[in-house]
């Protein structure tokens, strides 16, 4: 078996602005860099029915997320010419207005940087095992389903 | 013979549990079939297995000390 | 002649990571949206010969701009279910390595915010009369030019 | 009858100023002409027209008090 650093990519609740500003700070002294796609997934205080989402609580397979997200990872260096890729999902609860996933992309032109940022977003969302469990206003939830 | 089962999503609230252990498994067919006659609300739900993180089709024969897991649709992002 | 609101999408110099994250910061209050994408334009220490680009700086026909970026806005608000859209663009010197360029956009889901994003990078390089003059390590410079 | 003349990009390097006036220029095909035989070496910059900021294809009547812009090839972003 070759070996293969699994970098972890969960954070505990949301994402804060200011982690999202420094890690675009740390760039600036990467001068090959002409190009930077970020996607940022923020929770939505849904309406559902006579209740509305104050929150979405995530669970993971942990172990078994970092492995896959080590494969996508590998894959999409492969097929993009990126300088640079860093990935955050939040565990725990993550209350509506606030990040949940934090998807960063570089490269050196632009084509590259937002083609693997699109594509990583998909294939997070399709194949990551996470689940997000939408607490209501009066403390029920129910099980989100990715589409 | 011991297999360690894992749960997620809304199965952990249907089984009260995200961990159990089961013997005499002989493969994952009989782990849904002995979970089904437990938990017959099972039936209602949607779930892949993975084995020792790999997500398998059809039935897959077990061996001592692998992992299942019943991973519910994903909903992560 | 309708009655319209130019934008003003010009900053001095660069855009720091801190007024991202200020931007990003001010929609958590806005519980509709789902997803944010953002694309940011960094200067590229690009080697020229025996040179090295040290920064760029920026000049626009700056009416013009904005009277063509009023259209572009309206334009992608009518073609992509946008809950918003922030643009700014650098005027003036700005080092390499950092950003020069910020487009932001905000939608319910994710596609929306995705694919406009992708194509107001588009039209902002082809459509916008702003012009980069390449500043290199000897004080020469060179026009810079879009492909 | 006066036109304004702004300038941008390389083309300000060139003329050695970002904005002049023009007297009786018809129609912007007078404007590049009469430039051009101002500074033979526009000859070699590629530029496109705006005429009170809407780019232009092709030659277009001038009136009194029009701007037109000379622009080169954009490079913003």
């Amino acid at each position: 078996m070759r070996e293969k650093k699994l970098k972890n990519i969960f954070v505990n609740g949301a994402v804060s602005a200011q982690a999202i500003a420094d890690s675009i700070q740390k760039h600036h002294s990467k001068t090959n860099i002409g190009a930077h796609s970020i996607f940022l997934g923020q929770v939505r205080a849904d309406q559902i029915g006579e209740q509305q989402v104050t929150g979405i609580n995530y669970t993971a397979y942990e172990e078994m997320a970092l492995e896959k997200m080590y494969e996508i990872r590998e894959a999409i260096f492969e097929k993009y010419e990126l300088t640079c890729m860093h990935i955050h999902h939040s565990l725990g609860l993550v209350a509506a207005g606030e990040i949940c996933l934090f998807v960063f992309t570089s490269s050196g032109h632009r084509k590259a940087a937002m083609q693997a940022c699109d594509e990583l977003v998909e294939r997070i969302k399709a194949e990551l095992p996470i689940w997000g469990k939408e607490i209501l206003t009066d403390e029920s939830h129910q099980w989100k389903e990715n589409k | 013979m011991k297999v360690e089962i894992l749960l997620f999503g809304r199965l952990t609230e249907l089984l009260g549990q995200s961990r159990l252990q089961l013997e005499d498994m002989a493969d994952t067919n009989s782990v849904s079939k002995r979970l089904l006659d437990q938990y017959p609300a099972l039936q209602h739900i949607r779930y892949q297995i993975a084995v020792n993180q790999e997500i398998i089709h059809g039935n897959k024969p077990l061996t001592d000390g692998m992992t299942v897991a019943l991973m519910p649709p994903f909903s992560g992002g």
